[in-house]
């Protein structure tokens, strides 16, 4: 079951409704008949970032994958409860998946370049959804708000591919960036990288939050500790605690969420 | 958890409480060479504060350490600002113990003066006691034992008062005795300041259990 | 979707024809119906001849399908595809166009054969022939393995050796090595000392130097295959006619017909080309007859 | 104190020579295939070289060696070939595809797996059989080059499928999220993506394909193509030759010049595999270090 | 701003909140989508078909076959020769003849296939791998027929200088020359699977002190085993199906003899000559064609089911 | 590095500065409100004082966030550790602050007493300047200033002790004064005591840039 | 160039050369024509964790490589210098590299058992190196010290592929020790592993280094932090500096080091 302890409530102290971009309510997700997310309910609020942290397994993944229904490519996984997103449940008859993901970006663990050029790149999902103003006004755009326009500028029709694995995962945002998407969403997007790459990414998703809603998952707890405002805690697929970062890291209001901060699990 | 952490923390546990027992015990032979004018106390009170030191100055270097080395968060990281400032606390404890010590040498060289009894008896025990009972509720993380100790510290004030009081009246009828007075009226406040300091800790053991400050709350 | 363009005959007409001819059938007759193709194709160079290679079996089964017009054939027709034809409504032309010889042939090391009869062949190949040294044919002939090379069960050679030595189409001992390929059987006879075989008189011709030939003794002396002895029947029981066969609703097309006349006029003198024998040129005449009379 | 006793260096001393020797075994093993061919062309050029000119290249059969040539075998391949290539890939290629991408994992793509592996292992002759009675026979394509070149596409078909479906297995699978999450459908995903990602194999698997087809025989003459063809093939429905047949047919013949003129005929067939595989090499290595 | 990019009639009128106007609903079927679908499922239907088309034409005929000739004494009968007269239907002399041939060319492929493919993938440089490697692909393309005359032109008079008695046909040199074409694929696709073996494992072995020899044939080969026995199974299938080397070389007398200096002959070679010979269609000698055709396609599709099977196994234990 | 962590940093330092600052004038104001016996710089100091308890909680707070949030390391953690540290010393500094607004207080109500002119003018200056140099030393990080801070220390214990040879003086001369000379040597202690926690200040700026504690160096 | 700052040996104050298994003295090593590490000199001690950290292509896993000779199958990979291991330089010609490897074991990024049962993975290195003892103890003891031995020996025949990450990389761990190693090098041992998982092995290097010498590359400041006694610092193929782990995290001796241990590099 979700838990939201008091002191959570108290300080968030906002109407959360018009805050909050997607509200997940109870919403359980199964592999065939394997549960994998239990009872799962909270917010995620307009340009904050909410991190999801947890114990490998727990269903981190899962969940954000159930958030913009990339879920549907998964055989056998099924979503119940409602995803709320523009006062459209995002699993609704009515609604169209393809749509769901223009409008709900994401970045994957590794980063997945196109083996094209890097104008390709950022120019294809757009191109594919009926843009037609200046693509090269978008590409540079979109490569200046993920932080590697300086870097590229004069590449821009080299191959993706050879780019440092830093620049690809910058690239991967600035791809998902230029689908002016509501939400992004980032399952562990710096595990495959060196630090130096990783404190990049870091600083420009600080960057990224006053104009994008983002929810990252993320296996080290000093990540999510570093950029998050908001941290949803998993344990076997139940959402343990979801609170402030801060509160989190410092006085967490669950035992369980402490001894798993703390490192102290299994 | 990484045993590395917990062998650490364990070690600075028992690092704070060597201290503590130290400070306590520095804190008794002052108390013990004022009362009963005793200079091998003194001289005691004195080789312990260099102990003293020397471990505070190891105990913060080892919170260093585990802060740099082991970057604990939530509890962990409570444990290690409250042992970072406990271990303060009590080296400024064992300061007072040596100030208390150096006016009970001072005192050894007068001839006493009658007192008031609090200050003799109760004073004293109460400030081991809160001293004791702070280190207690730290090891336990006992935060009923904090809050007596806390509650405690009101007497402590009202006899520090009261010894003020007695110590100017003593002056005046007697201003021979002014030295001797004022050296009193200084340990008294030594005491008060021990007192303080078990507070400090005990609110800082409420801090590390409930994650909550509460040290200007009154 | 071939019209015809002109309806005239004979050579001046030729060179304005078009439209296809189309001849199938056994691999024996290939070399004389490429032949025949290749110089009509400069009489007639706007005809498109094709020759195919299926077997003559596998020729038939076309030819019986209305796929093609000429079937090139190295044996008769058989009951079961007479049969078919009527079933199909088909009205076909046999036209001998030359004689091919079977030779029967030897290892060149081979000293001890002077010639065989038909009856030694017969013992030889005969179903159950227990036959398998070369002194159980003549007692004289050294006690060595006799290994037999034959065409494969499925090719005209093989048919008719077997009804012109066993009196049955089909009828013989099946443990010898075979191969529709005569070629193959060339290399291997040439390769084996104890090796005694039987293919087409062409491919005697091109390896004499590799081989020697058995004269036969049909009743009349051991005779050797040459031209002369096939042609003039004196090498007879084993030499055979071999066709081509017309579907006669074909004739009705000018390019065929001036084809089929083009074919047998030129057969003899190709045939002799590609390593065949001519037939008497009577035999031609009376083609021809037939053609004409349709 | 040295690294090792004396017992274990003698024992190590073992090991080094096992290894040497398994390393010369393995090298003398390829190295032997490769003389092997060397051999195998050789022979073959010794006997063909001397027929090898232009007159042979532009030249129609005929009775006479020094007058036959390839020309029509050699355009019909050319064109048998194309047709192969036109109908197989696209076909080929979109069995992977729906395989691979679009096929839930159920009983259906099962059977269709077991299917294609099965039908790789039929005998080119069978299709020769199944090709004369539905293509020449049923839907009436007499015996022309589109008959052929179904029937030759069936034949192959197999091999282009297991091996597009092998290198769209290796299109990982972090490519295909990405376009999805940029709110791509699945084809424009697989048609974008997917494909060009996976062509580098297929084309590897286009190569080993169009190379069994150019060297078929049994099958086209099962289903009729002809060997003596005096003229070109204009369409898909035109008669034709092919190259291993003229071969066939040429070293079938009593003559040794034949023979000689099947070398020549088995060097040209060889040099239009080679030109083809050089080009699928040159596009599959040029499309590969794209991808790099 | 996002309404100017994606230009959506709906849109037009209301600038004022693009995003939360815009709906997430469907709009309307794809049928573009819909119809590409259709047409890859129908291409990959195409293999079913094939397959039914093979099998209706190969068993009516063959059930015509089995009502002149019992199935006793098709499948166990020991004399092939439906083409003599008398004639007799044992198919086992050529099911015998397929056998030898396809485990002679296997012997001789696998073993070399797979040391030339441990050659390339762990021994040869990049270059000399780049070069081999299409070498070897070109044995595949040589034309079957002229492999067949290399085996009786070459091989069979080398195998005749050590074997003095091996006869010109011979299942020895078909089977030699069937190895030799499909070493290739051995080779080649075995080199692919070896190569996929991570390097990470072939470090690992060096880590504790192995030897090349210990790291390749005790690591590498039988961590790439299901791509190599992959290999192994689609070689024998070729070699199976293969037709002309093995008429041209082998011969084609169905014969049970035990050595392979003998000529025999295989199922696929009995196919081509009915097929391309003289025999005329309709009889039961024509059928016999049909019969052998569905055994061989009988006996090929056991085999692969078991390889697949083969193949489950051996991938769910490396994965 | 990440620019989070950077501005986190930053934002201590500059609370610190201002809680610094603050104490400066709470400090200021208390000697002001003793020498000139201006009874609204009292409530003006016990006012910094409320909000300099405010301060100090927030400080440590975030200390305890950047902690556990950026888990710093090197510089950067003794950059927090010292924060800590100096977060509490200025914390008691405005405690001391108090005490002497509050003696101030009581003093205004008594007659002046005439004492020594070092205490009056030198030992207020003298603190101050302490404070003032030892918040700049941190600012700037500069190791020299915080040593002539510390030398500094010396003068003002020396002006304590001077002071109560003086106030037992007049305390014996005069009984009647004795609570006044008391506070007196009070207000004087507390000064000295603002002087001590400039030092360790001082020592904490050494430590932070060299690494090295001097504490207990003497 | 190395640098050796005057507090460090003070701090050690032993007899280097006893407490030292491996020396490295003025280490090159060459790519072709790239230098990669650049005349690196620091002694290894014998039962201490050393770390080697840096930024990414810093040159780490090419001096991990030259302790075991690894760097003989990279083409072009050429070592200069001396790297002193038993009073033989490991790269003197009459050294055999497979007996190199045989004492100075090495663990991997990702996990890379065989794909061959538990027990096998562990009994196949000693058995090809002629080992005739009781393979059955060995395996215990082996898995033992891993500390995976209660959760296999149930399982000592099943495939090693079925365990977790986090147990495979223990068997290669255990794998390596089976080989009574002298040192154990590690190249980011953890990066591939779950939070659960790292710390696992991250307690088992601190059991194991009273029997062995671990050289342990990292990407991972926190972990050298964590574990390590000793860390080496490069950049750029230099070592910056070389000193006790508690130094270079609390008070490193280099700007540089300060720089990239707090984050402030690039
Ligand atoms: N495709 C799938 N089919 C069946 N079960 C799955 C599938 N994907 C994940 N699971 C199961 O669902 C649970 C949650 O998996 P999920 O991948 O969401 O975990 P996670 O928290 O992201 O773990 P990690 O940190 O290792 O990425 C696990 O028990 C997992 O085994
Ligand atoms: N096989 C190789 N051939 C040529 N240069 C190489 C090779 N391997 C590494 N290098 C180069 O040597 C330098 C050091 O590489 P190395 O892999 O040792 O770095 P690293 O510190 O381990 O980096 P990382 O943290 O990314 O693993 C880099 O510049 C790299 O490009
Ligand atoms: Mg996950
Ligand atoms: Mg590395
Ligand atoms: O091909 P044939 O029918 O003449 O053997």
């Amino acid at each position: 079951m979700s838990q939201f302890p008091d002191s959570t409530l108290a300080e968030q102290n906002l109407q959360m409704s018009k805050k909050s971009v997607l509200e997940l309510r109870n919403v359980n997700i199964f592999y065939s008949d394997n549960q994998a997310v239990n009872d799962v309910s909270f917010n995620i609020r307009r340009n904050k970032i909410t991190a999801i942290i947890g114990p490998s397994g727990c269903g981190k993944s899962t969940l954000l994958r159930s958030l913009n229904r990339m879920n549907d490519f998964v055989d056998g996984a099924r979503v119940e409860g409602e995803l709320i997103f523009g006062n459209e449940n995002l699993y609704g008859k009515e609604v169209d998946a393809v749509e769901v993901r223009r409008r709900i970006g994401m970045v994957f663990q590794k980063p997945n370049p196109f083996p094209k050029s890097i104008y390709n790149n950022i120019s294809w999902g757009p191109l594919i959804n009926g843009f037609n103003g200046s693509t090269d006004e978008l590409v540079e755009r979109s490569l200046k708000q993920a932080a590697l326009w300086e870097e590229v500028k004069d590449r821009l029709h080299e191959s993706a591919l050879n780019l440092s694995g830093g620049q690809q995962q910058r690239l991967c945002i600035a791809r998902a960036l230029a689908m002016e998407p509501e939400v992004l969403l980032m399952d562990e997007p710096c595990s495959a990288l060196d630090p130096i790459s990783t404190a990049r990414i870091e600083d420009l998703l600080f960057e990224l939050k006053s104009s994008y809603t983002i929810v990252i998952v993320t296996h080290n707890m000093q990540q999510a500790a570093r950029i998050s405002d908001y941290t949803a805690f998993m344990e076997m697929g139940d959402l343990i605690e979801f609170n402030v970062t801060k509160k989190i890291f410092t006085r967490p209001a669950m035992k369980r969420t402490e001894e798993y901060v703390t490192g102290r699990f299994g | 958890m990484s045993l590395h952490l917990q062998r650490d923390l364990e070690k600075l546990k028992k690092e704070i409480l060597k201290l503590g027992t130290m400070v306590e015990s520095a804190i008794n032979n002052a108390i013990f060479a004022l009362n009963n004018r005793e200079m091998s106390y003194v001289d005691e009170v004195l080789r312990l504060e260099d102990h003293i030191n020397e471990m505070e100055v190891k105990i913060e270097e080892d919170c260093l350490k585990i802060l740099a080395l082991h970057q604990p968060v939530a509890g962990d990281l409570r444990f290690i600002v409250v042992s970072l400032k406990v271990n303060n606390d009590l080296e400024r404890m064992g300061d007072f113990a040596k100030n208390i010590a150096k006016r009970a040498r001072e005192l050894m060289q007068e001839e006493p003066i009658s007192t008031l009894p609090e200050f003799v008896n109760e004073l004293p025990n109460l400030v081991r006691t809160m001293v004791r009972n702070s280190l207690d509720a730290l090891v336990k993380l006992d935060v009923g034992l904090a809050r007596e100790v806390i509650a405690m510290d009101d007497k402590v004030d009202e006899i520090n008062r009261a010894m003020y009081q007695e110590v100017t009246r003593v002056a005046k009828e007697n201003p021979s005795k002014t030295e001797i007075a004022i050296s009193l009226l200084s340990t008294s406040r030594y005491m008060e300041r021990i007192g303080d300091l078990s507070t400090n800790i005990a609110e800082d053991v409420i801090f590390m259990v409930e994650g909550r400050v509460i040290r200007h709350d009154d | 979707s071939q019209q015809d363009e002109s309806q005239e005959s004979g050579a001046t007409g030729a060179a304005a024809l078009s439209g296809v001819v189309s001849l199938d059938g056994s691999s024996t007759v290939y070399p004389i119906s490429e032949a025949v193709a290749e110089e009509f194709l400069a009489v007639a160079p706007r005809v498109r001849v094709t020759v195919g290679v299926s077997g003559t079996g596998g020729g038939f089964k076309k030819f019986l399908a209305q796929e093609t017009d000429i079937n090139d054939a190295s044996r008769s027709i058989k009951d079961s595809e007479i049969e078919q034809a009527t079933a199909n409504g088909i009205d076909y032309l046999e036209i001998p166009v030359a004689y091919d010889g079977l030779s029967v042939v030897i290892n060149s090391n081979n000293d001890w054969v002077d010639y065989l009869t038909m009856e030694e062949l017969q013992l030889i190949w005969q179903p159950g022939s227990t036959v398998d040294s070369w002194d159980d044919i003549r007692p004289e002939w050294p006690s060595e393995p006799l290994r037999l090379y034959g065409p494969g069960t499925d090719s005209g050679t093989f048919d008719y050796f077997t009804e012109t030595i066993n009196g049955e189409s089909g009828a013989s001992r099946p443990d010898y090595t075979a191969s529709e390929d005569d070629n193959v059987l060339v290399q291997g006879i040439s390769g084996d000392e104890f090796a005694l075989g039987f293919f087409g008189f062409a491919y005697y011709v091109e390896n004499m130097d590799k081989l020697q030939v058995v004269p036969i003794d049909g009743g009349n002396g051991p005779i050797i295959p040459t031209e002369t002895t096939i042609n003039d029947g004196t090498y007879s029981p084993l030499s055979r006619p071999i066709f081509i066969y017309l579907n006669t609703a074909s004739m009705a097309r000018p390019e065929v017909n001036e084809f089929v006349n083009f074919y047998i006029d030129n057969a003899g003198v190709l045939a002799s080309e590609v390593g065949y024998i001519a037939l008497p040129d009577d035999l031609y005449q009376e083609a021809k007859d037939k053609i004409s009379a349709l | 104190m040295p690294l090792t006793t004396e017992q274990e260096s003698r024992h190590l001393e073992k090991r080094h020579r096992k290894a040497r020797i398994f390393a010369i075994f393995c090298a003398a093993i390829t190295w032997s295939s490769v003389l092997l061919l060397a051999v195998l062309l050789y022979q073959v050029s010794i006997e063909g070289f001397r027929w090898l000119d232009w007159q042979f290249i532009s030249s129609f059969p005929s009775r006479f060696p020094e007058r036959a040539g390839i020309k029509s075998a050699l355009v019909g391949t050319i064109w048998l070939i194309s047709l192969v290539a036109l109908i197989s890939i696209p076909v080929g290629v979109s069995t992977a595809l729906y395989l691979e991408e679009f096929a839930g994992k159920g009983k259906i793509s099962k059977i269709i797996e077991v299917n294609i592996a099965n039908l790789a292992g039929v005998p080119s002759i069978v299709y020769g059989i199944l090709g004369l009675a539905i293509f020449v026979r049923f839907f009436a394509l007499e015996r022309s080059l589109i008959s052929g070149a179904l029937t030759m596409s069936l034949l192959i078909l197999p091999v282009i499928i297991i091996a597009s479906r092998e290198a769209i297995k290796t299109v990982p699978q972090g490519i295909r999220n990405a376009a999805y999450s940029l709110g791509a459908t699945k084809w424009q995903t697989t048609w974008a993506h997917v494909l060009p990602a996976s062509f580098p194999g297929i084309m590897t698997g286009v190569i080993l394909a169009l190379s069994r087809s150019i060297g078929e025989t049994a099958p086209l003459i099962m289903i009729g193509a002809m060997t003596f063809v005096a003229f070109l093939p204009e369409g898909p429905m035109d008669s034709f030759t092919a190259m291993p047949i003229q071969i066939y047919n040429w070293v079938s013949r009593p003559q040794e010049e034949f023979h000689e003129l099947a070398a020549a005929g088995i060097i040209v067939l060889l040099a239009v595999l080679l030109v083809m595989n050089a080009t699928a090499i040159f596009i599959r290595n040029r499309t590969e270090r794209r991808m790099k | 701003m996002a309404q100017e990019q994606y230009p959506d009639a709906a849109l037009a009128s209301q600038p004022a909140e693009p995003r939360a106007a815009r709906s997430i609903k469907k709009s309307g079927v794809l049928w573009g989508e819909f119809a590409i679908k259709s047409w890859l499922a129908s291409c990959s239907f195409i293999s079913i078909v094939t397959t039914a088309a093979i099998v209706i034409l190969l068993l009516s005929e063959t059930l015509n076959f089995f009502e002149s000739v019992s199935p006793r004494e098709f499948f166990f009968g020991t004399t092939w020769t439906p083409l003599f007269e008398p004639s007799s239907f044992g198919v086992l002399p050529l099911v015998w003849g397929t056998l030898i041939v396809t485990i002679g060319a296997a012997l001789i492929a696998i073993p070399t296939g797979l040391a030339s493919a441990i050659y390339l993938s762990e021994y040869a440089s990049d270059r000399m791998r780049s070069i081999i490697k299409p070498v070897l692909e070109l044995l595949a393309g040589i034309p079957t027929v002229v492999y067949g005359y290399f085996a009786l032109t070459f091989v069979t008079p080398v195998l005749r200088n050590v074997f003095p008695d091996i006869q010109v046909f011979n299942a020895l040199s078909a089977a030699i020359v069937v190895g030799i074409m499909v070493l290739p694929m051995v080779a080649t696709m075995s080199d692919n699977a070896l190569r996929a073996v991570p390097v990470s494992l072939r470090q690992g072995a060096y880590a504790l002190g192995a030897t090349s020899y210990e790291v390749t044939t005790r690591v590498v080969v039988p961590a790439g085993l299901s791509g190599v026995m992959a290999s192994f199974l689609l070689a024998i299938s070729r070699a199976i199906g293969e037709t002309m080397a093995v008429t041209l070389a082998a011969g084609q007398t169905p014969n049970m003899s035990l050595t392979m200096f003998e000529s025999i002959q295989t199922m696929t070679s009995y196919i081509v000559q009915v097929s391309l010979g003289d025999t005329p269609s309709g009889g039961v000698a024509y059928q016999t064609l049909f019969a052998v055709a569905t055994l061989l396609f009988a006996i090929t599709l056991v085999i692969n089911i078991i390889s697949q099977m083969i193949l489950n196994r051996f991938r769910e234990v490396y994965e």
